[in-house]
């Protein structure tokens, strides 16, 4: 929690008041144009059916507490190694949890509020696709880890050699983890250097204008991603 | 005789039982001996190079008594002459490897198949042979009697009595041949009771017995899932049913384990149904309770069944079908690997199995490279038995191709390998030459570990179609009506195309299309039951699959 | 992976031109076979990917008996291999044929 | 005795799926196999392609109502997507908000990630599931069907729970992560992936069903999910509401969940507090669903 205050104080020079629950982040930051809410994760966070909860009355809390007709943008802040793996969890449905948090999110942005996510620490498959994926602008901070499995894991279970892959992943950024690769592939809308003005930047994406899910488009351009939109469009226009 | 002379002691063995029971009598509590004691208790009864049966079956294992064994000082007990139907635990390697023991006589070795190829490499180990069970058992009461046995039971009363419940396999001939002939009979049981369901084995021919802390194991080794079975096996057992099964009119039989012959098992019910064969065909059965038999049971093809041993989940269903199977007054499954193995020999037509590997001869081995597996029951069900006399129409009718037309003098058993051409890219089933002969050289077998002599074979069903071995006259012939249903393996194409068309033209290679069956209708949708859930279903619930086939 | 195309003689197809369909999956010890209006009517065209290596003498083989016992002119055959044996290939050849039909 | 009746949905191949639960001759597909949209990132590794990635889109009719239709091929790659795989998906949804059928079918056939091309896997799913809740946000309900041999599992398992409606037979299986992930990472005393009746306990159709997470159990029949299917359209007619009233209703329900099954690590433990008893895993579907019903 500490490295996550450090992280506040920059983003928010104006003010800040988040608490931290149990690995769960609830609070707001001060903009230059006004309060956001602040909802996240911290210390790579397995999260498990209980986060998801607090993480889902977040977002329908921040939803129904905003004045109407000018909704807060909601920033989140992903730090989560993944789901929580337990036969109990498995049992509960975390699955459904994590559905219920990302149609929160969905019903956040129906609402008018813009979401933007930060990655800072880790983002790894489950955990990530249920809230920070599905903002409508993702920011890796430095050091970010983004992934949904490392490459000897990986190599294992495909059986493929490790330096195979380690190979392969110097040309492809299809598999293998790092934020850059996710940004090449349009995933992360952008990375920010450590010597930036990140509260400048924060306010631009949080009060920037909302769009539709354009990362396909993205990865074509940057050139990671090259066959994922032209194949979507492709369906949608057959005969 | 000599009347003057010093008299000759007749009781050597007898002595020596006495002096083993005198040796370990501080362990016993009248016949039972505590766990906990077990191995200071095997140290005082054995004596160096002692022949020893470790009870291993195919399903039912002495395990406590393995690991017992196992854990003796090898400078109190070693040297032993192991004879016994099945290696397939890691404590029965131990003993070689701690010097245990040194020799073995046995049948099978299923799960230590490598492990015992590498024992033999490294000389730790010596080979005596390599058994049919009938054939290990017939040694029983001849050259290799176990001066001790140590097997495995269900429950003892008080006084020693034993009750081996549904699983008996090698039990009956091991105790005999070991209680009469002045051994000691060692059991674990799984439970003390106060009154057996039924005596199977008397106490005074038992002369101690341990409750064991943990059951006995038992492997569900011929629960065939149906999920498995492919629609290339679908096609071959409608080649099976309607080549053989009905050209015959095969009414005794018996089937080895495997998806192809648990695929005929589930077709009865709904192709067999179709060709009219029911009461024609597969009435009784030498066989283990396959779960894949309940549909043909409850359709009402299979009339009775009896058993080598049993198989974990289809107690309660054998219990309700006592006109079926072998019960005692308890309900519960009376089987016998010596009688059944007996049975398939003598009072079948029919053996139907799979192999891995075939050559031109028509031999067939499951001994590959680097692995001795033995052969089991097989070699005595796949072969024809020269000292029957009885005669069936199925029987009669197979002598009859064998000799050409003439008045047979006796009959023929059938005896069918039914095989995919290619297990998987790489291995062919058929080869010029069978890895038995390299294995042989290898380990320097007397005889090539064949399983069963293409002299015995009758039938050879493939994807490709049925060659008739019996109906050929020339090694020439034989080998071109192997090559004809070998498929596109290297034996397969190295055909005479003509040659194949003309034993077609002869029936002795028949296509599906000659059989009237089309390839196409060949697919899972024909089975009677498609996953262990129908069984459980059809079974109406008697059945209880262990849970590692339990999807539910 | 290993890839050949065969183009083998053949009797017309008569139920020319067909429309394309996918027969089979690509899973361990299957495959899957596209059959598609192709080449010229007494040409039969196959073009086959698969995971198992060494073994074009056997798909040609396999596929001159099939082109014998049907009458496949103007069709190509592509099919994505991965370990079916002879058996198979020639099962799913002969459920792909049964289902022809017209655009 | 004879046959067993019906066709079985967790044997069928995708397409065969799309035959049999569409009317017939009604299936019109997008981008089918003969336009060879195969995965450019498996050929790079050397390993076999599929001429539809794995996935059957397209259009059809259930009683004459037009649907959209998603069929995951189960036996490809465990059913696992990609970046072709998922944008084949992905526009099949789009298309849907556009031509507005009555609903979109999806059949989930997937262990999720395909790791072959993981990243391109991760942010599919992630634009399936914003192109999912669109489809719902134009009031066009969205049904998964989960009766294939790979369950729904990983991000497909979140992709399921999305859904307006959720068809699975017993032999279906609803998670997060497998089993055999949980049993690599955290132990076999944890999670004994071999013990299969266990794990159908943790994750199969029955437990889904009595949690309330699948709308409906059936059998494991090709025809009894076409029923299935044909009753939605009269249970189940639209997207399920994201009102703040609604979506929090779900919240209180799952804390609910949470804190009841606390220790939950077993369905029999639900099934023996339900009194639905000891024998609950081997009910047949129509004895399970008639005790439920009975206990609700």
């Amino acid at each position: 929690m500490e490295g996550k205050r450090t992280l506040f104080d920059r983003l928010f020079p104006g003010g800040h008041g988040v608490s931290c629950v149990g690995q769960v982040l609830r609070g707001w930051g001060a903009t230059t144009r006004g309060r956001v809410h602040v909802i996240g994760t911290t210390d790579h966070a397995a999260i498990d059916a209980r986060i998801a909860l607090m993480l889902s009355q977040a977002v329908l809390d921040a939803v129904a507490q905003g004045p109407a007709g000018s909704p807060l943008p909601i920033l989140f802040i992903a730090d989560t190694q993944g789901q929580a793996l337990s036969r109990h969890e498995e049992a509960l449905g975390l699955n459904g949890y994590f559905a219920h948090l990302a149609r929160c999110v969905q019903g956040a942005r129906e609402r008018g509020h813009h979401l933007v996510t930060l990655i800072d620490g880790e983002a790894v498959s489950g955990g990530f696709l249920a809230f920070g994926l599905l903002a409508d602008a993702i920011v890796a901070l430095p050091g970010a880890e983004v992934r949904v499995m490392d490459l000897r894991a990986m190599a294992r279970i495909t059986r493929i050699s490790h330096d195979r892959l380690v190979a392969l992943a110097r040309t492809s950024p299809v598999f293998a983890p790092g934020a850059d690769n996710y940004w090449r592939m349009g995933g992360i809308h952008a990375q920010w250097r450590p010597d930036q003005d990140w509260a400048a930047l924060l306010e631009q994406q949080l009060y920037a204008a909302p769009a539709d899910d354009a990362r396909a488009d993205l990865g074509a351009v940057r050139g990671g991603r090259l066959l994922a939109a032209s194949l979507a469009r492709q369906v949608c226009d057959a005969p | 005789m000599n009347a003057t002379g010093p008299s000759r002691l007749w009781n050597h063995e007898a002595r020596r039982r006495t002096a083993r029971l005198t040796r370990c009598a501080a362990f016993l509590r009248g016949k039972e001996v505590a766990a906990a004691d077990m191995v200071p208790f095997l140290e005082a009864v054995l004596e160096p190079g002692d022949r020893v049966c470790l009870e291993g079956n195919n399903q039912k294992q002495a395990d406590f008594l393995a690991a017992a064994l196992a854990d003796c000082s090898a400078q109190r007990v070693h040297d032993l002459h192991l004879v016994q139907s099945v290696l397939a635990l890691p404590e029965h390697m131990t003993l070689f490897e701690k010097g245990i023991a040194r020799r073995l006589d046995f049948s099978f070795a299923g799960p230590q198949a490598h492990h015992l190829a590498r024992l033999v490499q490294d000389r730790a180990i010596e080979i005596g042979a390599i058994h049919t069970y009938l054939e290990l058992f017939g040694r029983y009461f001849i050259d290799l009697t176990p001066q001790v046995c140590l097997i495995a039971a269900q429950a003892a009363d008080a006084a020693g009595n034993l009750y081996l419940g549904p699983n008996t396999e090698d039990t009956p001939a091991i105790v005999e041949a070991t209680a009469f002939k002045s051994g000691i009979v060692i059991a674990q049981v799984n439970e003390l009771r106060d009154a057996l369901p039924r005596v199977d084995v008397p106490a005074d021919w038992v002369d101690c017995f341990v409750v064991a802390p943990r059951p006995h194991h038992i492997e569900p080794l011929f629960t065939r899932d149906p999920a498995h079975i492919t629609e290339i096996q679908v096609l071959m057992a409608m080649m099976a049913i309607k080549g053989i099964y009905a050209a015959y009119g095969v009414e005794r039989l018996n089937h080895g384990i495997g998806y192809d012959t648990a695929a005929i098992e589930l077709l009865l019910p709904t192709y067999g149904a179709e060709l009219g064969l029911k009461g024609r065909v597969a009435r009784h059965w030498a066989l283990n309770p396959h779960p894949t038999l309940i549909p043909a049971i409850e359709a009402g093809f299979v009339e009775r069944v009896h058993s080598f041993g049993s198989e974990v989940g289809m107690e309660a269903y054998v219990a309700a079908r006592p006109d079926v199977f072998f019960t005692g007054p308890d309900g519960s499954l009376r089987s016998n690997r010596a009688f059944c193995q007996m049975a398939g020999l003598y009072a079948c037509d029919l053996f139907i199995g799979s192999t891995l590997q075939m050559d031109l001869d028509g031999n067939s081995s499951t001994a590959t490279l680097g692995r001795i597996t033995g052969f089991g029951g097989a070699p005595n069900m796949g072969s024809d038995a020269r000292g029957r006399r009885h005669a069936s129409a199925a029987w009669l009718q197979a002598g009859r191709e064998k000799c050409g037309g003439g008045p047979p003098v006796r009959g023929q058993k059938l005896v069918v390998q039914v095989v995919e051409t290619w297990r998987e890219p790489h291995h062919p089933t058929f080869v010029e030459r069978l890895d038995a002969w390299q294995l042989q050289e290898d380990m320097g077998l007397a005889l090539p570990p064949i399983m069963i002599h293409g002299d015995d074979v009758s039938h050879v069903v493939t994807e490709e179609g049925v060659a008739n071995l019996l109906l050929c006259r020339t090694p020439e012939e034989r080998s071109q009506a192997i090559r004809g249903v070998a498929g596109y393996t290297p034996v397969g194409r190295a055909r005479d195309r003509r040659f194949v068309e003309n034993l077609r033209d002869r029936g002795i290679i028949r296509r599906p299309e000659d059989l009237g069956i089309d390839v196409r209708q060949a697919t899972r949708d024909l089975l009677a039951a498609r996953t262990i859930k129908d069984l459980v279903r059809i079974s109406d619930g008697l059945y209880q699959p262990p849970k590692q086939f339990r999807n539910w | 992976m290993e890839s050949f195309q065969y183009d083998l003689p053949a009797r017309p197809c008569v139920a020319l031109p067909v429309r394309a369909e996918l027969w089979g999956v690509v899973s361990s010890g299957n495959l899957e076979v596209l059959v598609e209006t192709g080449p010229p009517p007494d040409q039969c065209r196959f073009q086959v990917e698969t995971s198992a290596h060494g073994f074009s003498e056997v798909w040609q083989a396999v596929l001159e008996d099939f082109v014998t016992r049907h009458a496949v002119g103007g069709l190509s055959f592509s099919i994505h291999d991965a370990g079916a044996t002879p058996a198979v290939v020639s099962l799913r050849l002969e459920q792909a044929m049964q289902s022809l039909k017209a655009p | 005795m004879n046959r067993i009746p019906g066709k079985s949905y967790r044997e069928a191949t995708a397409r065969q799926r799309v035959a049999g639960l569409l009317d017939a001759d009604s299936f019109a597909e997008w981008v089918g196999p003969a336009a060879r949209a195969t995965s450019p990132h498996l050929a790079a590794l050397g390993l076999p392609c599929s001429f539809d990635d794995g996935v059957v889109v397209g259009q059809g009719r259930v009683e004459e109502a037009v649907v959209t239709i998603i069929a995951q091929e189960g036996q490809f790659n465990g059913g696992a997507v990609g970046e072709v795989h998922g944008a084949k998906i992905r526009g099949a949804l789009q298309r849907a908000v556009r031509e507005r059928p009555t609903a979109v079918v999806f059949c989930i056939d997937s262990g999720g990630v395909r790791l072959h091309e993981a990243n391109a896997g991760l942010l599919a799913i992630s634009e399936i599931m914003r192109a999912l809740l669109a489809v719902q946000g134009a009031g066009i309900p969205v049904w998964a069907l989960v009766g294939g041999s790979c369950g729904a599992f990983g991000g497909m398992g979140i992709v399921a729970r999305l859904c307006d409606a959720v068809v699975m037979s017993e032999e279906g299986r609803l998670g997060l992560s497998g089993p055999e992930v949980i049993e690599t990472v955290m132990g076999v005393e944890e999670f004994d992936a071999r013990d299969r009746a266990l794990v159908w306990r943790v994750t199969g159709g029955k437990i889904r069903r009595t949690l309330g997470e699948a709308t409906v159990l059936v059998e494991d029949r090709l025809s009894a999910f076409r029923a299935a299917l044909e009753s939605l359209r009269h249970s189940c007619p639209v997207a399920l509401p994201r009102t703040l009233d609604a979506l929090q209703a779900v919240q209180d329900q799952l804390t609910a969940r949470a804190t009841r099954e606390s220790d939950l690590r077993d369905g029999q433990a639900l099934w023996d507090r339900l009194g639905l008893g000891a024998d609950a895993a081997w009910m047949d579907t129509a004895q399970f669903n008639r005790r439920l019903q009975e206990l609700a």
